[in-house]
This record gives structure tokens, sequence and C-alpha cells, in this order.
């Protein structure tokens, strides 16, 4: 094991669904944000980490460099990292090898999405992320892969939509506690199944919103960790993996890129068996059934074992292993890089127990946070403890 | 203290524009080589075939074709051809277009695992001739070709794929 | 840099105007091949992670980066993006190796920038949306104004800029993996079309198609691998703003604070006598020479292989592609096109590259032989 | 490496586009910076902690990240030093043309920014140092744009 790398600030915007403000006043409103909780001040920090996903929502092309001065990054080293809707967790194990690598001593890692520039639906950015030649021309929905991976996850299993639309009460109503939530709700498993059908088996109230939004981190080697703060939370784990491209040839059932990556960050943490020595998680929800699927991937629990966890209130926020206690992307909103990020912000205010009135019952001494992305292909984990 | 900033904007806000702000529709267009292994495959799809591959090595048959095996790391160049039959891996029913826009009358896509290549090997395409309700995951499929005259070497060569 | 990280394994397509015969995928597999061949690696087994380089816009795709893994060796391992030049990405490889996480990693960047219909449409939306956009300017009046601010603020004229262009072109005709390898006049140069005055056509460097792998290692593996090692020395990469408003129009700060870093960290104190070749970023005429006053190495050999004038500017891949011309000459394995510093091989080298239009940034690599 | 596969092929290209239409708000700095504009004024910011003035203004300093309060927004006279011109021959698509646009990078007064605009003198008037003012839209024309300015030109 290199060396010790710290999150010593965490800051972040509301998630609304479109933003009066430019994606570079986003950043900078996350990034200052962070600054302030450990108060930290630009010229503090070393380098700068920039997460987005795709160019074609805020609608700029290189839009790493266009964001760059909202992250704080003029005159710094800088660099976008970009693997999807993996990206937001992804940024932090940047972060890491930045101040791992005995290079940089502090770093600021800033997430941003602002998807409601893309007009007339946000959504139709998707039609670009499939196969050009071989895919394209059929027109697809990026719902489409997320339903064709849902029915098989459920015809795999034996796993009923009452089931998965669980995640959806449990995550929005724990999104109600959540200050920068978009749409937080209390809604029954009933309102799910009767909402509308959009891509069977995936209804409305399955999917996570399209949102604006920026997170950000302040990251520091171990030394300087304490000039910030009393309470650091170490990240004592990373791990990403990015299986093939060619979807079409793989089990959708099981995300085994995700468990790679959990493997990668499992090692690095000296975690031997994560369900005992885990103790709360925040998997990627974009969809309800995603966090089954990850809970899964992420060895908390067996494979088609996750829905009797949460059946059994065990991932509900005073359970043994508290699941998205913040609300998670279908209650807080997804603005895809920020979402990941705040995953990990989540992980880190519960870890130090500053998650006011989401605060999960149990004493945490080590979470996870998850999140995935491009076709149903990549897996960034991170793990921190304090 | 923590703060939470951004400014939200209605629906409302955004028909009215009653804010400052400017548009602008992207001048992107592409014509994207096919290459040695997709050549083909849209090469066999205009004759009416679906072309695989071979990996020397693992002897697996994938589709869509690829010059390399990315298990194995070797060049391939063992073309075969496959049936234009096979089975529905997984399914969905589609009540929007890709821009969010209600369709009248549903879509089915599918993974279709293509009958001569490995077990697993699919393709993205649709299913049609068939009551959504009754799709099931193993049903088997087979696809229906444009005309011949009308093919034009594209994945839609195939109109869509229909239970048998 | 205690910890030392090597250059052990490159390769590369020839750059070509067209690459129609090949598919992006079957280009990037042919460059990783002739990467692993050359140090005598096995991507599945011996590689821990891979960086690739590269945009969406420019693909024609979004979330690109899904559409790497497989021809390069990397399917259900570590890999991820860097939307930056192939440089930059280097620099997150070697960031990643000193982690001692990780012991050998394989950069890519490529383009097919034959493939982009509309290259000018492209670029115009990497102009701030608000300001700049809606003037509906061809992005290349940001070169216009550069050019015209440096040769106004410094004592350098529009022939001295063209003469890079003649330097580059020329030196192209003997790199095999040039594309636009020339034999011009500086009269060529400066009658040919105004693009955007005073820049002309010939002091702009045209598109061209290609990929590039290289393969990175910890000092002690490289050791063990088939080729000598070509050692980092020092790295920096640096940003400077976004905002038009703001950019240093004359000067290339970012490359000086770049440099400034990157010999800080090699221990280099006079680059002129320290450094025997550099490759740099001369993606406009004038760049070649402003960058070279930046970096403080105007005296030495400079972009030996022709530059992106000369070989061809392929988006992300040219400051890699300047990275592997480097790695040749170092190597002595540059054939028609070695350089010899007092009948010896070079020993020293710095490589820098900038992103493009509308972008102010610099990474400067030093490289050491020894 | 050798490629064995027969290469010669009657599809070559696949044909498509990234469709991408995009609605861009001018953000909390650029409304304010923009509605100026629209009643002719030039609004500027100041970051007292760097001692820079930014035009356009900011809604923080990219220097020191400093949040830039109201009471440091400052109306500045419409009048600029041109610091760099270009004549650009290609359009936005690449296409020739005969009448060069031309560019200009102005040092508006009391800024240390460069404000970047199209200039509407002829080719052979403009000078680096030379004394510009912008020349507006009119009144009815305006709505809060960038091309509320339809150029710049010498101050005689």
């Amino acid at each position: 094991m290199g060396r010790r790398v710290a999150i010593v600030g965490a800051g972040m915007t509301k998630f609304v669904r479109r933003a009066k403000e430019t994606g570079k006043e986003l950043a900078f409103y996350a990034a200052k944000a962070a600054l302030d909780s450990c108060g930290a001040k630009l010229r503090d920090i070393d380098a700068v980490v920039l997460g987005s996903a795709p160019d074609t929502f805020d609608g700029v092309h290189m839009k790493g460099e266009y964001l760059s001065c909202g992250a704080g990054a003029f005159g710094k080293p800088y660099l976008r990292c970009y693997v999807g809707g993996g990206t937001g967790v992804f940024a932090v194990a940047v972060g890491w090898y930045y101040i791992a690598s005995g290079i940089f001593d502090t770093c600021l890692v800033v997430c941003e999405e602002k998807m409601s520039s893309y007009q007339p639906h946000p959504q139709g950015a998707f039609l670009t992320i499939f196969d050009h030649t071989t895919e394209r021309p059929l027109g697809p929905n990026l719902l489409w892969i997320f339903a064709l991976e849902m029915q098989r996850y459920m015809q795999t299993y034996g796993i009923k939509k009452e089931e998965i639309a669980l995640v959806a009460v449990k995550n929005k109503k724990n999104a109600l506690d959540h200050p920068a939530a978009q749409i937080a709700a209390e809604i029954t498993v009933e309102d799910v199944l009767n909402s509308e059908v959009l891509c069977y088996p995936v209804q409305r109230l399955d999917v996570s919103p399209v949102s604006d939004g920026a997170c950000a981190i302040v990251m520091t080697n171990e030394y300087l960790a304490r000039r910030f703060t009393d309470k650091p939370v170490w990240v004592s784990g990373v791990g990403w993996c990015l299986d093939t491209a060619y979807w079409t040839n793989r089990d959708l059932a099981y995300p085994r890129y995700v468990e790679e990556a959990a493997r990668m960050a499992y090692k690095m943490a000296g975690i031997r068996d994560p369900r005992r020595e885990i103790d709360v998680a925040e998997p990627y929800d974009p969809f309800d059934y995603k966090e089954l699927h990850h809970l899964e991937g992420l060895m908390l629990c067996g494979r088609g074992e996750a829905p009797q966890l949460l059946v059994d209130g065990k991932t509900q926020r005073d359970g043994e292993l508290p699941v998205c206690p913040s609300g998670g992307l279908l209650g807080v909103g997804n603005p895809i890089a920020a979402a990941g990020l705040m995953k990990v912000i989540e992980i880190f205010w519960q870890l130090r127990g500053e998650a006011d009135k989401r605060q999960i019952a149990k004493k945490a001494k080590r979470g996870v946070a998850q999140a995935w992305g491009d076709l149903m292909q990549v897996g960034t984990v991170v793990v921190l403890e304090i | 203290m923590k703060n939470f900033f951004a400014t939200p904007l209605s629906e409302e806000d955004f028909k009215k524009k009653n804010f400052c702000f400017e548009t602008w529709i992207g001048n992107c267009f592409y014509a994207w080589d096919c290459g040695v292994a997709i050549g083909k495959y849209l090469e066999g799809l205009k004759k009416g075939k679906i072309i695989g591959v071979k990996c020397p090595k693992c002897e697996r048959i994938m589709v869509p074709p690829r010059i390399f095996c990315e298990w194995c790391f070797v060049l391939i160049e063992d073309f075969v051809e496959l049936k234009d039959t096979g089975r529905i891996n997984t399914f969905s029913i589609s009540y929007i277009s890709w821009d969010v826009k209600k369709l009248e009358k549903p879509q089915i896509p599918a993974v279709i695992e293509i009958d001569g290549a490995s077990p697993g090997y699919g393709i993205l395409h649709l299913i049609s001739e068939v009551d959504p309700k009754e799709v099931k995951i193993g049903m088997r499929v087979k696809a229906v070709w444009k005309d011949e005259k009308e093919r034009e070497g594209k994945i839609t060569d195939i109109k869509y794929f229909k239970p048998y | 840099m205690k910890r030392r990280v090597c250059i052990v394994g490159i390769g590369m397509t020839p750059l070509k105007p067209l690459s129609e015969e090949v598919s992006y995928k079957e280009m990037m597999f042919e460059a990783a091949v002739k990467a692993y061949e050359d140090c005598g690696i096995n991507p599945r087994k011996d590689v821990d992670t891979f960086v690739c380089c590269s945009e969406d816009y420019i693909e024609g795709t979004s979330i690109f980066d899904e559409y790497v893994p497989d021809q390069i060796g990397g399917a259900l391992k570590q890999v991820h993006t860097i939307t930056s030049d192939g440089l930059f990405g280097v620099c997150a490889a070697i960031l990643q190796l000193l982690t001692e996480e990780f012991k050998v990693a394989v950069v890519e960047a490529h383009a097919k920038a034959s493939n982009i219909l509309t290259p000018e449409g492209v670029h115009m939306c990497a102009l701030d949306p608000i300001y700049t956009r809606p003037l509906n300017v061809n992005p290349i009046f940001i070169a216009g104004l550069e050019y015209n601010s440096f040769l106004f603020n410094y004592p350098f004229t529009q022939t001295d800029c063209a003469e890079v262009v003649v330097k580059n072109k020329k030196n192209a005709l003997k790199n095999p993996y040039a594309a636009y390898g020339a034999n011009l006049s500086v009269e060529d140069v400066l009658n040919s079309f105004p693009v955007a005055y005073p820049l002309t056509e010939l002091e702009v460097s045209p598109y061209a198609d290609g990929a590039c792998v290289i393969v990175l290692a910890r000092e002690e593996v490289a050791k063990d691998l088939k080729k000598k090692p070509i050692y980092i020395d020092g790295f920096s990469f640096i940003q400077g703003s976004p905002n038009l408003e703001v950019r240093s129009w004359e000067y290339p700060r970012a490359t000086e604070e770049a440099a400034k870093r990157a010999y800080k960290m090699a221990g280099i104190s006079n680059p002129n006598k320290e450094i025997d070749f550099c490759e740099i970023d001369d993606t406009y005429s004038y760049k070649e020479i402003q960058n070279a006053l930046a970096l403080n190495c105007q005296d030495i050999i400079i972009n030996p292989s022709g530059g992106s004038l000369g070989m061809g500017y392929i988006y992300e891949g040219t400051g890699l592609m300047r990275l592997i011309m480097a790695v040749l000459q170092l190597r002595g394995e540059a054939g028609s096109f070695q350089i010899k510093i007092n009948n010896e091989l070079p020993k020293k080298a710095l490589v820098q590259s900038w992103r493009g239009l509308p972008t102010e940034n610099s990474c400067v690599l030093i490289l050491n032989r020894e | 490496m050798e490629f064995k596969v027969n290469k010669k092929r009657e599809i070559k290209h696949h044909l498509g586009q990234l469709p991408v239409e995009s609605l861009y708000t001018a953000g909390i700095a650029g409304e304010k910076f923009l509605l100026g504009l629209k009643e002719g004024k030039f609004l500027a910011n100041y970051c007292s902690d760097c001692d820079f003035v930014f035009l356009p203004p900011k809604l923080y300093c990219e220097f020191c990240f400093k949040e830039i309060p109201d009471e440091d927004w400052q109306e500045v006279e419409n009048k600029g030093i041109l610091v760099s011109y270009t004549f650009v021959h290609v359009d936005s698509n690449g296409n020739k043309l005969e009448n060069p646009i031309i560019v200009g990078a102005i040092k508006m007064a009391d800024t240390d920014t460069t404000f970047i605009h199209k200039l509407l003198d002829k080719v052979e008037d403009i000078e680096i140092g030379m004394l510009v003012e912008a020349i507006f839209a009119p009144k009815e024309r305006r709505r809060g744009s960038i091309n509320d300015i339809v150029g710049f030109r010498k101050v005689e």
C-alpha cells in the first residue's frame, strides 16, 4: 500500500431540473463550498481533477477545457477524466492517484453536469452512445439498454417488479431529508407499478430524473490532512474496470465489471469479507433495479439475493447495511458525473456523523460508493474509512 | 454550515424564455470508415447474410465481426457465415422513441443470439409481427429481410426479426 | 523523481490523409499490436492500467470511452479516458505508476480526422456559447489574433514563421511516418491562402489519420523487457484560462509554467545546453517559435520528425506522436531521419504539446536515454 | 503485422451525425452583463483581492475564487484600445470568403481583459493600438446578447 490519501472537505450545489447558472458557475459553487467546508483557499490546492459525462449535454466540445476555470484550474495541473456514468466516483480515483503518486499534496475534485442545455429532451443525447454503424440506425433509446438488462436480471433470478419498486420508494423517501434533493417524495410500491410504462419493464418511477448540478471534494496527503480538518476520511481503496464494448455478447444478468472494480478496491483496502467489513453503501441507482444489481456486484450479498435484503428492511437507514441513505439518484437527482461524486460525499458525511437527518443509526467506520456507466460496461468503486 | 446553491428555472421559464440565452444547432457530420470487419458485415447484410468471425485461439464465433479477439488479443482472419435465425436473449417493449416522443405502436428491441455463433453472442435488433404480450426470453426468431433491391448494406437491411 | 518511470514500448500507424481501408478500431489495434511487440508483453496479462485520450465530438460518438477497450487488449481491465492530448494521458499514466499500485501502463490516442465531414462545425462547438460562438466566426480567428499579437510584441517576422513551415515539411520528407512532407520556399508559404491574417494556409497543420500507443513501466520492470528503456526525468501539465478575454495573446504562458516545473523535476538549469533536441507543438507555424521561447530551448534541434506541420495533425494523438518520434531518436531507431549530436545518439529530449484552439494549456516531458 | 484479409470492399463509409441542439443560459453574471448591453452599457466587475477587472464580468474570480460582490460591479466607458486583430477569410463552415470578417481583441478602458468582437472598419485602416468604440444595434433589435453590439469602430 502506497501513501495514504484523505478527503478533508466536500460541497455540492442543489440538484435541479434546469439551472440558470452556467456549467462553470455550478462548478464554482460546488468547488467553493468544498474549499470553504475545510477552510481551504484555492492557493492551497496543487492540482485539479474534473469529472463530466458526455459533451453533448452541456453542448460544448472540449467541455473539460470550457469548465476548467469554474473548477479552479487556472495555472494548475488539470485533467478531465471520463468513464461515462462512472465518472463521478472515478474522479475520486484520479484524485487518489494525483496524491498517492507523491507528486501533488492537495487536489480539488470537481464533477459537473448540465443536462438541461440539450434540446428538446436531454435523453436524445443518448442515441449517440450506441455504435454508429451497427446500432444507431435502429433508433435506440437509452431506456432500451436498461430495460434489456432489467429484464435479464429479473428473469435469471426470478425477481418481481414489486420487490424492485421498493428501491424507488426507499430512496425517494430518504431524499426528503437531503437539502439538495430534486425529486424527493413519499410514494408507494403501487405508485411505481401504476406509473407510465416507458420501456417495459421500465416505468416512469423506476427512473432517475435529468438534472443540473455539481459536486466537489478536497483531497490531501496524510501529512496535510489535519491542517484542514480534525476528521479526515481516508480513501483506503479505489477500483475501476471497463468491460468489452460488445454488450450484446455479454450476460447482462450480472455486472461482472462492478465485481472486478470492487475486488481491486477491496484488495487495496485490505477487505476480505465485504459483507462484514462495510457499514454503509452508496451503490449507483439511476434505475431502481440498478441498486440491487450493484449490491450484488459489490459482493455485499449473493447473486439474486439483493431484493431479499431490501424486503427485510436491512438496507434502510436503521438497518444492518444502510444503502443509499442520501436518497440516491432516484431521489436527489442525476446530474451524471456530479451524482456519482454526491455518493462519495454522502459516505464522507455519514462517516463523519455530519449527515444531519440522514445520519444512519449504526456507527459507521467504513463505507463504499460505486458508480456505473457506458454501455452497462464500467464499474468504479471507492472505499472510505474514518 | 452547508450551503446548496443553484437557481432553478421552471419549464414555464424555458417556454417563455424570460432569461438571457443563446441557442446553437451543431453542424457535426461524419463518414465513419467501416474498415475490414464491419465492411464485411455490411456487405453480408446486403446479400441477405449475417457474417461472424472465428477466433483462431479460443475458437469462439462472434458477431458483430471484428478483426481481433478481445479476450485472446490475436488477429482474426476467419470470417464465417451464420444463420439468420436465433433466440431472444432479452427484450423490452418501448413506448417512446429515441428523443422521448410517444410511439403509437410500441417497438420491441431485443438482444438476439444468432444461430451459428457461440452461445450468448447476440446483436441488437427489433422484433415484430408478434403481439408484444407473447414475446418471451428464449423465443426463436428469424430475420425478415428487405427486398434485395432495397438493401443498401446497413443493419436496417434486416427489417426486424419475427418468431417462427 | 525518486522512483523512475520509463517508456518501454511504442507503436503507431504511419499518418495518412485518408485511411479508409481500416476502421478506427482496426487502426488502434494495429498500433497496439506494434507497441506490445516492441516491448514483448501480452496486454491481457502484463498491463495493469490503460489510458485512452479522445473527445466525443471528434469521434461523433457520445461517451466514446465505451469503444476503446477491446482493440487495445483492455477488455474487463482498468481502462479510462482522459479527454486531452495524448501527452496529458501519459502524465496520467506516470502518476498511476508512481502510486506503486501499478507496474505497467498503456496510453493510446488516435484520430480519424478524415471521417469528420464538418471539422469547422465541430470546432465551432468548442467556443464559449454565450460570448464567442454567437459571433459565428471560424475559430481559426483565435490563431490569427495570437499570431498578430506575437509579431507585434516580439522581434520575429512572418518570414521567420514561414521558415518553420519550410524546415518542418522538409524534415518530414525523410520521415516515413509523415503524411505532408514537401519542398517549399518561404514565398510559397507566405503566398498561400490567407486563412486568418497573418496566418496562411500552409502555416496550419493539415489533418491526418493515425493511431499511437505507448507502453510505460516502472524502472524495475522495464529492465527485463525487450528494448532499452527511455527514462522520464520530468513532467508537468498546466491549464490556462478557457476564457478568451483572460487569455494571453502574445505568449504561451502555460508552456512557460509547465517547462519551469518539468525542468525543476529533471534538475535542468540550462535547457539549451543540457537537452539535445525537442519535439514540440507546431500546430501553427508561430507556435513552434512561441513554444521554443517559453521553453527556453531555441538553440537546439526542433522537430526533426517534421512536427505536425510535416507529419499531420491527429487531434489528441498529436502530442503522443511527438513523444514517439522523440523515443525513436533516443533509441537510434529513427533511420532516415535520425539525428546525431557530435556523431553520437542524442541523450536528452524534450517533448511538449498543446490541445489546440481555443484552449490554453501545455504539457512538457523530459526524456533521458540513461 | 500485416493483414492478410482482403481489404477490397464495396461498402466503405457509414454516414451519420451527432445531433446536438442546445439552449445555453447566460448564467448569473452573464445575464447581468447582457442586460447591461441591452441598455447600451458595459458592466465590468472587479476582484479586489487580485486587483483585476473582468469584462465580461464573472460570478467569481478565476484566479483566486473570490465570489465577486455586487458592489464591485461598475460600468466602464465605451472606449478601448485594439491589442490585436485578424482578417478571417473562411466562414464557420470552412468556405472561403471574398470579404474577410475582421475580428479584434480590445482592451476596454479600465479593464484588465481583452474583449473579443468584430471590427467594422476597412482592412487598410486597422492598426494595433488604435482607439475603438462599440457600435450598438438599434435599441429595438437588442435582446440581451453579445450580438447587441454590431461591432467596434475606430474613434476619430
